[in-house]
């Protein structure tokens, strides 16, 4: 997929329009993974408007974003951040062989109380 | 009074308590849980991606037999509650995802977001009432210092969720002081756990936890209570020396008098 | 029959070098009713207007053309001319053959016939012309002001100072408004009842001015010039004209717990109280919510120890009705209520405050007596952190406001620098989205507090606070340096957005005197009438028509004062005799026009028709205020029967024209 | 009418005195051209405007009416281009279902600094009418020369 048309695709998927954000820095200031990402949620704004998609994609921080709303909640331009990085996660997850985590994975992982919750969300969250 | 009820995959294993302590307390209360006959796990986390169809099927039968029960839905676990009520939300507002999600279900009757979902707390606050509960109260937890954690999936986006303040809340605290325990407010009440990273980092998801617990314990909680099994296991699991922790129909069904009966 | 002039001008070569302006005179001369046609080279000039004035005395012309440039530019010259002439002037009008015709047109063919067309067009209006007098209503030379902050006091002064009685109606139990608040002002850090208290003193005493304090406006009827005003003078139950203003009512009220709004809660006061000490007017007020004597009949304590014998239980509210010509608005601003900003724990710990408690915390008439402590264990507090924008320039509607609310970075600044100068051992921190100062002095101002001060700003915002152990932990982001801070703050400031008073909405209301959709009062012309509002009449002043500083307001108040003046000084005002005029007869009394009027014109009387066979009945009609209507037309398009015409535009009038253009 | 065999629309153009009349001015200040078919008729405020007019002029023959206002908001009577707004939704609705194609009448916002967008929309009004034809649906054939 060609860059515009991965902008055009998280646009659309994400229904998110960067343009409302007027950079203050409140999604960053609320997010509780900010130190697990390298670039931040205000980035993720203002990099999938300037297009570096790329650079997010290739990002740890889509897999550490909790989907939390703390951004959501408060952003005060209502530009919803965590929808852009599921957005960017979806585009990446979407493509052949990019599945961040495997059901081989599982069992290693499994112990006593961990709740069929977390393995679901995982999934979701991980892999398509 | 009776409502529909989706108990979700979690519920049913590793969180049976949270259940059944719910079910009978539901009982003592007055009000009983039908749960529905056929349902399927909602998947736990909500697909916020717009052409995301498929994932939002399984909560869209639910809500779509609740409607054809005529009854409300209600949902017990912090995630479920969240996803449903949010595709639920899609289905009343968003007319693309409403004709999608119709076209594949092929229901007798198209479902454009008629039920209406509550939390098990939203029950207990807007149906029963805080007050009813406290005099259903025969063992009132009197002196107990229990701080209400919320997490995330309960509270946000407000917008969507309406289901109380999202940056100060005060269901749980209500519902604390209607068990006659005394309610500690602290700040980091509705900050995340880690959520499903517990999977895959656990240091990660031990820091959450670490911050959260140190601030219930600084603001002298004795222990916590939550209305989601994920949030349950971060607490305890990935917590070093943390505090108890319960769900809040656990200690729902004690205050109630139901503990003795069944041990 | 109509004998009808037509003039058309050349305007020297811009008219003629594109319309052949003989043919236009001679084609037109021949139109029905026309009985002189001519052309000249400069119809405004002083040759031109006499040509124009001898043919309607020679010719008994009952009507004139000009074929010239736009009306905008010489209608009332050419009016002017014809009226000295002793022709009604309503009975000119103008064909716009200049702006509308010969300079978009190259070809002279094309703009000939245009300017023939124009020209039939506005000879097939004037035929129904009538003549048209302008009336006139008287002034009430004076002038209300509501509102008794710092724009009202300023605006009440430079009337008084004119020679206009003025009123001030204040609903709180003195005047002074926010300012009295205020510890110190940017960007000089004078101290704000140094300046202000002289001025609401000045007030007091200018026999020009009338203070009704804790009074609200009730209603509000008539029109520029001639407003018929309702003032509620509420009960303090306190005579205003006995109390000496002593306080020791104040001292002896056993009811100790009630909060004090002055300091924002912060503190208590008694059930009796004088909200400041140099409160004008000086009178004790009863809180009727708190004192136990009106709530219960018991205790009677004030009324003991009253030497001057000015209490009284049993005060009523008192209506008072006065004329004004004139009304200038100054309801002012609040901050906005921080609890849907829990994120920063307003309401979860006593040491995160808004910016007002903060100014009432560094004032030395304020209750820590001016000793910066924090509110939970009065402690000196170490690290301050300041968060602006708190509810400006949100996108969702419930949440905040969608404005900026201008004052907040350099209030924000002051109580930096002002915490940095006197306690030198704290740790200021500012979080800030962007630091607008666009002001005289003010970009220096927060320099300084950076460079000399030594105040740590920071782009990002505040995410969350968190209380624990006495400490509150923000968490916040620093854009620049791309990274999230963690401060354990003793105190956190929040800026507040700004809103209109409350009681802004329903005052405008009974004005009908325009909002925008955030409640400000909407101004004439966003450049060119800043201070007066759209209906007539009516003046802006201050932070009620936007966010405003000190400096900028005073500015406003002038200038609001000035306009009011400029009304007041006018024995009559002269209408717009363009106004709409209902035919009794066709009118049914159904009120269509009277919801689409946005000045309030038309009222319905019931009057009294003879109807067949020597009946009479009477019914209810609608009626036109000359004075207030503005001749915009909406009624007379709203009417079902067709009852209501424009003046000047009548129906008749403007088929005519289309008719001429179809022809 | 017919200039050289070519179909000349007549096109008349009700103005607002604060806004759109003025805008017209600087159009005419600016030396901007648009076709000799507008004829502008001046009213106070675009609200003066009664349906009957547009109804009035495509009777006597035009082939186009257009309605110049202040923008929304701007109005100099506050309110009045909300009510012409209306009221032109529902005449243009009424003159559809007569069948007089939607693209006869239309509504422009011009203040009295658009100069250039009083030429430009009227540039391109005519050149849309031009197309459509003479009308002859709603012309009162009596008042007809031909």
């Amino acid at each position: 997929m060609s860059n515009s048309d991965l902008m055009e695709t998280i646009g659309r998927i994400s229904g998110v329009n960067p343009r409302k954000c007027m950079k203050c820095g409140k999604c960053s200031g609320a997010c509780p993974a900010y130190d697990e990402m390298e670039f931040h949620p205000h980035q993720f704004v203002s990099m999938v408007e300037s297009g570096r998609i790329d650079e997010l994609m290739n990002s740890r921080g889509i897999y550490t974003c909790l989907s939390c709303f703390a951004c959501v909640e408060r952003c005060p331009r209502s530009v919803e951040p965590a929808k852009l990085i599921e957005a960017v996660r979806c585009a990446c997850l979407r493509r052949q062989g990019m599945d961040h985590m495997k059901p081989e994975h599982i069992p290693a992982i499994l112990d006593e109380d961990l709740p069929q919750q977390a393995v679901t969300s995982a999934f979701r969250k991980y892999r398509k | 009074m009776t409502f529909s009820y989706f108990p979700g995959c979690t519920l049913k294993t590793k969180g049976k308590e949270l259940d059944r302590c719910g079910r009978e307390s539901a009982a003592a209360l007055g009000f009983e849980l039908q749960e529905l006959a056929q349902w399927q796990c909602c998947g736990a986390v909500y697909p916020m991606a717009r052409d995301e169809i498929a994932t939002r099927l399984s909560s869209v039968r639910a809500l779509a037999a609740a409607r054809d029960e005529g009854r409300e839905l209600v949902t017990l676990c912090s995630a479920c509650h969240h996803v449903i009520k949010r595709v639920n939300g899609d289905m009343k507002k968003d007319p693309e995802i409403r004709d999608k999600v119709n076209r594949y279900l092929q229901l007798e009757k198209p479902y454009a977001g008629e039920t209406n979902v509550l939390h098990y707390l939203e029950v207990l606050r807007d149906r029963v009432g805080f007050g009813e509960v406290a005099k259903k109260v025969t063992h009132p937890l009197t002196g107990r210092k229990i701080g209400a954690y919320y997490g995330c999936l309960l509270l946000r986006p407000s917008k969507e969720l309406g289901f109380d303040d999202p940056e100060n809340p005060r269901i749980l605290e209500d519902f604390i002081r209607a068990i006659g325990a005394e309610p500690v407010v602290y700040g980091m009440r509705n900050e995340c756990c880690g959520g499903y990273t517990t999977i895959e980092n656990k240091d990660y998801a031990k820091k959450n936890v670490a911050k959260i617990m140190a601030n219930a314990k600084a603001c002298g909680a004795e222990a916590l209570i939550t209305a989601c099994p994920l949030c349950m296991y971060n607490l305890k699991e990935n917590s070093e020396d943390g505090l108890p922790v319960y769900y809040f129909t656990e200690l729902l069904a004690e205050a109630l008098g139901l503990k003795e009966a069944d041990a | 029959m109509q004998r009808i002039g037509v003039f058309v001008c050349w305007c020297g070569s811009n008219i003629a070098a594109t319309v052949d302006v003989e043919k236009v005179s001679e084609v037109l001369g021949h139109e029905p009713g026309v009985v002189f046609s001519t052309n000249y080279q400069y119809m405004c000039s002083q040759t031109g207007q006499d040509m124009i004035q001898s043919a309607i005395r020679d010719y008994k012309l009952t009507g004139v053309v000009i074929c010239s440039c736009s009306p905008r530019m010489h209608e009332t010259t050419f009016r002017r001319a014809c009226e000295k002439a002793g022709l009604n002037p309503y009975l000119v009008e103008i064909a716009n053959i200049r702006e509308q015709c010969s300079w978009i047109h190259k070809d002279k063919a094309v703009g000939t016939e245009k300017a023939i067309i124009l020209g039939r067009a506005a000879i097939a209006k004037v035929q129904l012309n009538r003549p048209l007098t302008a009336g006139e209503s008287p002034v009430t030379k004076r002038a209300l002001v509501i509102g008794g902050g710092i724009a009202g006091i300023q605006t009440a002064l430079d009337i008084a100072d004119a020679g206009f009685p003025v009123d001030i109606v204040e609903k709180k139990p003195t005047i002074g408004g926010k300012m009295t608040q205020l510890d110190k002002t940017f960007p000089t850090l004078d101290c704000a009842a140094c300046i202000l208290t002289p001025k609401m003193v000045e007030a007091a005493q200018n026999e020009n001015i009338h203070i009704y304090s804790y009074s609200e406006v009730e209603a509000v009827k008539g029109f520029v010039g001639n407003f018929r005003v309702t003032i509620r003078k509420k009960a303090r139950y306190v005579k205003e004209d006995v109390c000496t203003g002593c306080g020791l009512c104040t001292e002896k009220c056993p009811q100790k717990k009630v909060p004090n709004e002055f300091n924002l809660g912060l503190d208590t006061r008694r059930a009796i109280y004088i909200p400041f000490a140099q409160a004008v007017p000086k009178v004790a007020t009863i809180d009727a919510d708190y004192c136990r004597m009106l709530k219960e009949g018991k205790c009677g304590v004030c009324s003991k120890v009253c030497t001057a014998g000015a209490i009284d239980y049993k005060q009523k509210d008192e209506l008072i009705e006065e004329a004004y010509g004139a009304i200038v608005v100054a309801t002012g601003y609040n901050p906005i209520k921080l609890d849907k900003f829990d994120e920063f724990a307003y309401s979860q710990s006593p040491d995160v405050v808004s910016s007002l408690e903060f100014e009432r915390l560094m004032n030395a008439a304020g209750p820590t007596g001016g000793v910066l402590l924090r509110p939970s264990d009065h402690t000196h507090p170490k690290t301050l952190v300041f968060v602006q924008c708190v509810g400006s320039r949100c996108d969702s509607e419930e949440k905040g406001k969608p404005y900026c609310s201008k004052i907040c970075c350099m209030y924000t600044a002051k109580h930096a620098m002002l915490c940095r100068e006197k306690y030198p051992d704290t740790e200021v921190y500012v979080f800030y989205i962007d630091v607008r100062t666009p002001g005289k002095n003010f970009d220096e101002f927060y320099r300084r507090a950076v460079e000399e001060y030594g105040v740590h700003y920071i782009k990002g915002m505040v995410g969350k606070v968190v209380p624990e152990n006495g400490k509150l932990k923000v968490q916040a982001s620093d854009l620049l340096d791309n990274r999230q801070l963690h401060i354990d703050a003793d105190m956190v400031v929040l800026a507040a957005a700004i809103e209109p008073d409350e009681s802004a909405r329903p005052l405008a209301t009974m004005l009908t005197a325009s909002m925008d959709t955030n409640n400000f009062f909407t101004e004439a012309h966003p450049k060119l009438r800043p201070v007066e509002s759209p209906t007539a009449g009516i003046f802006l002043s201050g932070a009620c028509q936007g966010p405003k500083d000190i400096p900028e307001t005073v500015a406003q108040a002038g200038a609001a004062a000035s306009k009011a003046i400029g009304l007041l000084c006018k024995d009559h005002l002269t209408c717009n005799p363009c106004v709409a005029e209902p035919d009794e007869l066709m009118c049914n009394g159904c009120s269509s026009c009277e919801k689409v009027c946005p000045y309030g014109a038309i009222t319905y009387a019931d009057k009294e028709f003879r109807g067949p066979n020597r009946t009479t009945l009477i019914r209810r009609v609608a009626q036109v205020n000359p004075a207030v209507c503005q001749g915009c037309g909406a009624c007379t398009v709203a009417c079902p029967s067709g009852a209501m015409d424009l003046k000047g535009f009548s129906n008749k009038q403007i088929m005519a024209e289309v008719d001429a253009i179809c022809r | 009418m017919q200039v050289n065999g070519e179909f000349q629309p007549t096109i008349v153009a009700f103005c607002c005195n604060w806004c759109s009349y003025a805008g017209a001015d600087l159009s005419g200040t600016n030396r901007l051209q648009y076709p000799a078919n507008v004829k502008i008729i001046r009213i106070p405020c675009s609200c003066r405007l009664n349906p009957l007019f547009i109804l009035r002029a495509f009777q006597r023959g035009a082939d186009g009416v257009i309605l110049c206002g202040c923008h929304p908001g701007d109005c100099h009577y506050t309110t009045g281009n909300y009510y012409a707004r209306r009221r032109m939704t529902l005449l243009f609705s009424m003159l559809d279902y007569l069948g007089i194609e939607k693209e006869r009448t239309r509504v422009e916002w011009v203040s009295a600094a658009e100069g250039g967008k009083f030429a430009a929309t009227m540039n391109d009004f005519v050149a849309a009418v031009t197309k459509l034809g003479p009308n002859r649906r709603l012309e009162d054939l009596r008042c007809s020369k031909d």
